[in-house]
């Protein structure tokens, strides 16, 4: 019940927004509507912390202490953006950046790209999960090019061919999925339901799992970010409005890669091998070497943080290739951690952005002095992104480092150069951007502080004190992922 | 009666107070300052009498606290070698901290001071909780909150580009080092327990677990490098010499006092405690790296000119010293003879505590001047112990201690790293016989450049006249700065004189460690005199040093002054030449002219004498220009072709991203055509 | 009529599939890329029809009537209009000259052929051989886009993918369930509406629909 | 046995060496006044130049501050505790185990340190030349002497001085490669540390070879005495040093006064042989250049060197 509730709302929502078009009251609108949700999904949350995996709506959803949590964070950080987006847009309409129209139109479509995800987190169905999927790229596209320049065009673009041709090869993967689950479970939906799926993984023909493997991880690996997958990811950040840029790197890259998990799971339950696992090894260990590498040549903010994300999601990527109750407990957590911090990092970039009316590290400056708290909480959350504690980021890296070291000794080096790399890009950059004095064409506004800090302090505080109920779904989650 | 343990962690709790009292609004500087200061001392001091107690008790506590992931708990334990540190890095924070409500009142006018008490609170939390920790999470996640909260101390100033570049460095070297110790942790763990369940990350779990060699290299090495990188073992030592002279001087007192130490506390906990058994080339190893650390340290050190740089490179060649004595120990400890790695242990543990004294002392001092004379270039100072005599005093007893002269502390320890070095005959292996003594005699090398560098700083800092251009305006420090500082002082006499109690003390360490001591008032001769082997052998004893020598000055001057001898103060005699100015006294460069000409082939240097002759007289030039710039090899040996690399390939990893999208298309096109391969 | 007809028939119109996909391959103007692809479209839902008929498959009715009306009419439609609105009238120029593309193409089918192999031993249906094909026709699709300098064709390329897709679900297991066959053509609706505004705003942002002057955000500098 | 008796000998000691250390350096003098043919002012010239010097008024720098004043006090009195500490007559000295020989080494060390800071503290060039060159002689001397030190202790299994001169003085005369060349060495440093020729000439004021003197230089009166008796007892205590080190024969070993008398005469004569070899170098060699001096001292640590290896190699 509460599940459809959480389902529908951004839905209606999207709609609504639709109708209201630009009056004044369309952020509030946008959100209580995110709000909503987010109490749904808690509610939901605790449905399932009492009684265990929820199967709803003829098996048609199905929540498991996995998806669950993805949920709560999906909705949450919906919610915090579309509070932070409140007054970042209007700041953006004030510099004439975008329209009523246009305003409209992002409302709806940001509600509209919320329900996609939730839909993938929560379909039982993993056709429903591809469709979902595919509709989370195509509600974003369009805000991406929001601001109708020649890159953001570009960018859009770019974001929607790729995407677009990465999914398709997912679509196969599923049809092939599809085909293999057929043989046992027998024609029609059942075949495509995960719970099914998940009960005769063992039964399934591996030969035909690794093929469709093949293309799972290419179309929904496109998604992730995977290198050398992720070329539309830095373009489609840093083009973007802020809090898209958030929402995209905060959640959508985890949605994806949530998908590929499912999908991982099954076919090592198929083949038997480690072979899905070490396939997405390989493309983690890639993913963060590029990015880490590329994080430092980088002269726009936003890219380098969405390249910073690329690196993530590459540690993440391959934790769970990793495979292991350490290491997957590590990639869950830095799934968490990552989106809270690197959402809230945009959240700040956002506003220095806005100060100085330009993405270019050269000219942002000062910020010490110009206005401390983006200041600090910039500094700050890209010392948490690069792994320092005492934020949460660092314990997940220190799991799945150590775990590295345990069972493949031989590519802890490169992870080893590939933090440190990063490590070095991200703070040289910033270090930049925080010290020195106010450049005069730097005019001072004030933040929507409450996002940021709650982040960070989320951040913070779960990497001293996790609660009771967070692990024992991280412990749940590893049991449904061994 | 609360224990030890107990009451270093409330008040490693207390450390949050200062950082929550800034935060509180309407506070005027001076009372934050004064208040948050006073609140770290008191806290630092209660730690170090718990330390203390912990190391007299020679009993050994754990705690777990309800913090980190649930499944692995912050696991803490007070021992007698966490005890110790705890001791020495309390002792020395909470004199800095004294020293600090002065100093930081200084600079409270222009500078952001909230930021300094924030993070020099965070600061000493961290070194002690790193000293505490008892699982590796725990001691990663308070090793990185020291580095970073230091970082920021670095970045005080962060208007200077110096001070920038400075603090990236040391941010990036800190941050490799650390992910090295953390993939050691990681070997060990792994091999501890397999890493099945969370417990494998506690220090018990390694303790336990019996390492293959191999695995135990690999740890070991990782680990060594890693607090290398820290405690700036050459060649990781660029960052000391960039980041200790910008932070605030009482901030590098305690960067260079303590937190290098955390460091060889590390060293000492990984490979005495927790891996326990290793082969005498890991030893040999860290000797080495310990003796190149100590001669090149001292060399570079003589070659400043710059004070604060000066002191900093000592701090590397300390920790050279340092590392001598654990190597040593180390050594002997796979030959299994205790007795003598006790020995050199000892020396080495007594000389990271007198290190911390007096480096401590020497960046108090260098803070006072900086605050006087608003100069870190000795050659533009001179003459200040007219202006500041206190601070002279102190400043000179903190000299003749790093230069390991007697009766002061700094000659104790050197003293007996020597006697563990003439220990060497009693090891099977020849080559080690032959080879070590040598080793002795780079460290009396080691001492006699100390010496000379301080004649040096001292000289031309507070003897002689005053070089710079504008007549000094320098004062006497206040009186906060200079209770620091005579406390420093004081500790510097006392572990001079009274080395064999504190020995006795130190005692229970090795007997944890190594189960040998050297229980030296054992001896026939009592606490006066310290017999680290047997009395046959060697011994010392400080206070009759001290009293022969203060008697006998007694004695000649009372002689001497019984017949009233009127003393006249005149001008120096300039031979009648052109009238001598302070232009024409001897600074810093010149004095080590002589060493630059020796030891010239270790260092980059570059020297120019640019002469504009008179016309008339060609031999009698009316200016010349000097021009010296002395590098750091190491930089243009190892770092550099470092960067180039990692630039390269960041371009290369650039071109992936060219913008065309047929490209990128074919990129997934491949991966697919790849993988289908691999099927 | 009996199986082998069928069967004859429904590997026939395959044939006509991949053949329609060469086709597309080689053309290089847009208005007849727009018609072939109608045609691939068409020779898809009959097969699709042919297919739900030999296996009693109704739902598969219901999807080839879903292609029909998709891919035959609305996005061929759509392309022309759109064709016609922005005035594109040149030819496409492609990076690779075509008969390089073609025996590119030729690689494809037989590694696709390769690849299909386990499946076809493991399927019992009769379209289990068009399974080759369908791959053939999604690689093609991708080739397409990638040769492709223009932004219909790369479309173009997308929706031929997507028959390809489509293709492979009917023939390896007569059909998605049905919720699903829903789903991806709304995307694939959805989608061509995008397109569609992409369109404009690329051709009033670069006064061309060559993909070539987007090539501005890169790092190779 | 009882320690009245042993702080009688200190004392006897420390006064035996007070009065004979400036003879010494007079009877150096004497014979180097012979062997260049010079008419000498005799073995008692030293103590009349002290005596005068404590008469005389002291004239200080205007800017002399009291490490000035401090240090000769400081330098004389660490001699005086070393004179108590080194066996030259008896091994039954009460103080003798409160500092072994690298104590000794540096409470000379420290006794330079000072010195080389007063020479600093006026502010002159000749000053700040003379403890820039002292530093550097002595930083290359010290591990040179150490070296040598450590041959004989190793040799002697302890590095407590009193243990090496029983150890030596109760065999017979072996010989033993790895002492000689300690000897060799710590000859060759001896004249380095107490600045005799050719490292340093105690009788020139010439700028360009002058070391300690360049550090005196602006010492009068009671100071300077101080300061000159200090470098003669200085001088002496290295020979003695290396007396106990490598000659220690007839060292008195119980406390009966005939054997003290005895070990009183054997070192007068010990001390006149020396005094002969060490005029013989000083009249065979010239002053060296100073950056020379590098090979000369690494000579000397060579030598030491060899004698630690021929220790571990041939005994």
């Amino acid at each position: 019940m509460i599940l459809l509730v959480m389902i529908i709302t951004p839905f209606v929502a999207a709609i609504i927004l639709a109708f209201i078009g630009d009056r004044r009251f369309a952020p509030e609108a946008n959100i209580f509507g995110s709000c909503l949700t987010f109490t749904a999904s808690v509610a939901l949350a605790m449905e399932v912390y009492k009684y265990g995996p929820i199967l709803a709506a003829e098996k048609f959803f199905f929540v498991d202490a996995f998806s669950v949590y993805l949920a709560v964070l999906t909705s949450f950080v919906s919610m915090t953006t579309a509070v932070f987006s409140r007054r970042y847009m209007q700041r953006e309409r004030e510099h004439g950046r975008v329209g009523p129209a246009r305003m409209r139109f992002y409302h709806a479509m940001f509600q509209m790209f919320i329900f996609a995800m939730l839909l993938c987190l929560l379909s039982n169905n993993i056709g429903v999960l591809w469709i979902a999927m595919e509709l989370a790229t195509l509600s974003t596209v369009l805000l991406v090019s929001l601001y109708r320049t020649p890159n953001a065009i570009e960018a859009a673009w770019k974001y929607f061919i790729l995407c677009g041709v990465g999914i398709a090869q997912a679509l196969f993967g599923t049809v092939l999925l599809y085909f293999a689950a057929e043989k046992v479970i027998g024609e029609g939906g059942e075949a495509l339901l995960w719970t099914n799926l998940i009960e005769v993984s063992g039964m399934l023909e591996p030969t035909i799992l690794s093929l469709a493997f093949v293309f799972l991880v290419v179309g929904y690996g496109t998604k992730v970010g995977l290198v050398p997958l992720h070329n539309w990811l830095p373009d489609a950040h840093s083009e973007g409005p802020t809090p898209i840029s958030a929402v995209l790197s905060g959640l959508l890259l985890n949605i994806a890669l949530y998908a590929l998990v499912r999908c991982k799971v099954l076919v090592d339950g198929s083949t038997h091998t480690h072979y899905a696992g070490n396939i997405m090894m390989g493309f983690g260990i890639v993913s963060i070497l590029v990015a880490s590498f590329s994080i430092l040549r980088q002269k726009d903010i936003k890219r380098m943080f969405s390249y910073s994300s690329i690196e993530h999601m590459g540690i993440a990527t391959f934790a769970f290739g990793l495979g292991g109750p350490i290491a997957t407990f590590g990639g869950l957590l830095h799934m968490l951690m990552h989106s809270l911090a690197k959402s809230s990092i945009f959240f700040t970039v956002g506003h220095a952005c806005q100060m100085h009316r330009t993405q270019e590290i050269a000219r942002i400056k000062g910020l010490f002095k110009g206005d401390p708290f983006v200041g600090w909480t910039l500094i700050l959350g890209a010392m948490a992104i690069a792994g320092l504690p005492p934020f949460g980021i660092f314990t997940s890296e220190f799991l799945i480092l150590t775990a590295t070291i345990k069972d493949v000794p031989l590519l802890a080096p490169f992870i080893l150069i590939g933090l440190a790399v990063a490590f070095a890009g991200l703070l040289r950059k910033v270090q930049y951007m925080v010290s020195g004095d106010v450049p005069s064409y730097c005019k001072p506004l004030e933040a929507a502080r409450a996002p940021v800090i709650l982040h960070m302090a989320l951040v913070l505080v779960l990497a001293f004190y996790m609660p009771d109920f967070l692990n024992k779904w991280f412990q749940t989650a590893v049991e449904l992922l061994k | 009666m609360i224990s030890p343990i107990e009451l270093s962690i409330f008040s490693v709790a207390a450390f949050i107070i200062p950082v929550i009292f800034v935060m509180a609004a309407g506070v005027t500087k001076r009372l934050l300052i004064h208040v948050s200061f006073s609140v770290s001392a008191l806290a630092s001091l209660i730690i170090a009498i718990a330390g203390f107690m912990a190391v007299a008790g020679g009993v050994t506590e754990q705690i777990i606290l309800p913090l980190g992931l649930p499944a692995l708990p912050f696991h803490l334990r007070l021992d007698q070698l966490s005890g110790f540190f705890l001791f020495v890095v309390g002792l020395l924070s909470f004199i800095v901290s004294v020293y600090s409500i002065g100093y930081v009142s200084g600079l409270a006018a222009d500078r952001p001071v909230k930021r300094l008490i924030v993070f020099y609170n965070l600061f000493i939390a961290a070194m002690f909780m790193v000293i505490l920790a008892d699982d590796a999470l725990c001691f990663m996640v308070s090793w990185e909150v020291m580095a970073a909260s230091s970082y920021f101390l670095v970045m005080f100033e962060d208007g200077k580009s110096e001070n920038r570049r400075a603090a990236y460095l040391y941010m990036v070297m800190a941050h490799i080092g650390a992910i090295l110790i953390l993939l050691s942790f990681g070997v060990m763990a792994g091999i501890a327990t397999g890493l099945d369940s969370f417990t494998g990350y506690t220090f018990d779990a390694m303790r336990e677990a019996r390492f293959p060699l191999k695995w135990a290299t690999v740890a070991f090495l990782l680990s060594f490098f890693g607090f290398a990188a820290k405690a700036g073992v050459i060649p990781f030592h660029v960052w000391l010499p960039e980041a200790h002279p910008v932070a605030p001087s009482n901030v590098s007192a305690l960067m260079s006092g303590v937190m290098l130490k955390t460091a060889i506390y590390g060293i000492v906990r990984i490979t005495f405690d927790i891996i326990g058994v290793f082969p005498w080339w890991w030893g040999a190893l860290v000797l080495v790296f310990g003796l190149v650390s100590a001669v090149m340290g001292v060399l570079y050190a003589l070659m400043q000119h710059d004070l604060k740089k000066l002191l900093a490179y000592h701090s590397v060649e300390n920790i050279g010293i340092i590392l001598i004595g654990i190597g040593l120990s180390m050594i002997f400890t796979s030959f299994n003879l205790p007795a003598m790695a006790a020995l050199a242990l000892i020396a080495g543990l007594y000389h990271t505590m007198n290190h911390a004294m007096f480096k401590g002392l020497l960046f108090m001092g260098a803070g006072a001047i900086l605050n006087a004379t608003h100069e870190r270039n000795m050659d533009e100072m001179g003459g200040l112990i007219r202006y500041m005599p206190w601070t002279s005093v102190f400043f000179l007893i903190g000299c003749i201690s790093i230069s390991a002269l007697p009766p002061f502390n700094g000659f104790v320890s050197e003293w007996l790293t020597f006697q563990a070095f003439l220990l060497s005959p009693s090891l099977p292996s020849p080559l080690m016989k032959l080879l070590i003594p040598l080793g002795a005699a780079l460290l009396a090398l080691t001492g006699a450049l100390a010496a000379a560098c301080f004649v040096k700083v001292f000289g031309v800092i507070f003897l002689g006249n005053w070089r710079g251009h504008n007549p000094p305006v320098a004062a006497e420090a206040g009186w906060s700065m200079r209770i620091g500082m005579m406390l420093a002082a004081l500790t510097c006499l006392c572990f001079g004189i009274l080395p064999s109690v504190i020995i006795d003390w130190m005692d229970n360490i090795s007997a944890n460690l190594l189960g040998a001591t050297l229980n030296t008032t054992a001896g026939v001769y009592g606490w006066m005199w310290l017999t680290p082997v047997d009395p046959e052998r060697a011994s010392y004893s400080g206070p009759l040093v001290l009293v022969g020598i203060v008697a006998v000055c007694a004695i000649t001057y009372v002689l001497l002054h019984v017949r009233p001898g009127k003393i006249s103060r005149v001008p120096v005699w300039d031979c009648g030449f052109q009238k001598l100015n302070n232009k024409m006294q001897y600074n810093s460069i010149s004095f080590s002219m002589p060493f630059r000409r020796i030891f010239g082939y270790l260092f980059d240097i570059k020297e120019q004498i640019r002469l504009s002759p008179q016309p008339g007289h060609p031999a009698f030039p009316e200016m010349q220009h000097y021009y010296l710039r002395i590098r750091d090899r190491f930089w243009g040996w190892i770092y550099k072709p470092f960067i180039n690399i990692v630039v390269l390939l960041s371009r290369k990893a650039g071109m992936l991203q060219h913008g065309r999208i047929h490209l990128y298309l074919i990129y997934s096109f491949v991966t697919i055509i790849f993988l289908l391969a691999l099927l | 009529m009996n199986l082998q007809v069928l069967a004859q028939i429904n590997s026939f119109l395959a044939a006509l599939v991949l053949l329609t996909a060469f086709a597309m391959l080689s053309q290089r103007k847009i208005n007849s890329l727009v018609i072939l692809f109608a045609w691939q479209g068409l020779f898809l839902s009959i097969n699709t029809a042919v297919t739900g008929f030999v296996a009693a498959k109704h739902h598969l009715y219901i999807s080839s009537l879903l292609t029909l009306s998709l891919k035959v009419i609305l996005l061929p439609y759509i392309l022309h209009v759109l064709v016609v609105r922005l005035k594109i009238r040149k030819e496409m120029e492609t990076i690779m000259n075509i008969p390089a593309t073609m025996l590119i193409g030729i690689a494809l089918v037989i590694f696709s052929y390769h690849l299909t192999a386990p499946v076809r031993e493991m399927s019992t249906l009769i379209t289990r051989s068009t399974l080759a094909v369908a791959l053939a026709t999604v690689m093609i699709g991708l080739l397409m886009m990638i040769t492709r300098k223009h932004a219909v064709t790369q479309i173009i390329g997308f929706l031929a993918m997507e028959n390809g897709l489509f293709f492979a679900a009917t023939s390896a297991t007569y059909g998605m369930p049905l919720v699903v066959e829903l789903g991806v053509a709304l995307d694939v609706l959805i989608a061509a509406f995008i397109f569609g505004i992409f369109f404009f705003q690329i051709s009033t942002t670069f006064d061309s629909l060559s993909v070539e002057q987007m090539e501005s955000l890169r790092e190779d500098n | 046995m009882n320690p009245l008796h042993l702080i009688f000998t200190e004392i006897l000691q420390v006064l035996i060496v007070l009065t004979v250390a400036p003879a010494f350096t007079g009877w150096v003098d004497m014979l180097k006044c012979w062997t260049q043919g010079r008419a000498s002012a005799g073995v008692m010239q030293p103590y009349r130049n002290i005596a005068k010097l404590f008469v005389k008024d002291v004239v200080l720098a205007q800017n002399a501050s009291w490490i000035f004043r401090f240090t000769p006090y400081f330098v004389f009195s660490t001699a005086v505790v070393a004179a108590s500490v080194i066996p030259v007559i008896s091994m039954n000295l009460f103080l003798a185990p409160s500092a072994d020989i690298i104590v000794l080494i540096a409470l000379f060390a420290t006794a330079r340190f000072f010195t080389a800071l007063a020479g600093m503290d006026i502010g002159t060039a000749f000053g700040g030349m003379g403890s820039s060159r002292e530093m550097m002689i002595a930083s290359l001397a010290e591990p040179a002497i150490l070296m040598s030190i450590f041959t004989v202790s190793l040799a002697g299994r302890s590095t407590s001085l009193l243990h090496i001169v029983q150890t030596f003085s109760g065999g017979v005369l072996v010989f033993r490669p790895s002492i000689v060349f300690a000897a060799i060495a710590f000859v060759l440093v001896v004249i380095a540390e107490a600045g005799r020729i050719p490292v340093d000439n105690p009788a020139t004021h010439l700028e360009l070879t002058m070391v300690h003197e360049a550090m005196i230089l602006e010492y009068s009166g009671r100071h300077l005495a101080l300061m000159e008796w200090g470098a003669m007892l200085r001088f002496f205590l290295f020979v003695t040093l290396g007396i106990a080190c490598f000659l220690p024969w007839g060292i008195a070993a119980t406390d009966n006064v005939v054997e003290i008398a005895a070990a009183v005469f054997l070192m007068l004569i010990k001390l006149a042989v020396i005094g002969g070899v060490v005029v013989l170098i000083e009249t065979g060699l010239a002053k060296m250049r100073l950056f020379r001096l590098t090979e000369f001292l690494g000579a000397a640590f060579l030598m030491a060197t060899l004698g630690v290896i021929a220790f571990f190699i041939l005994e």
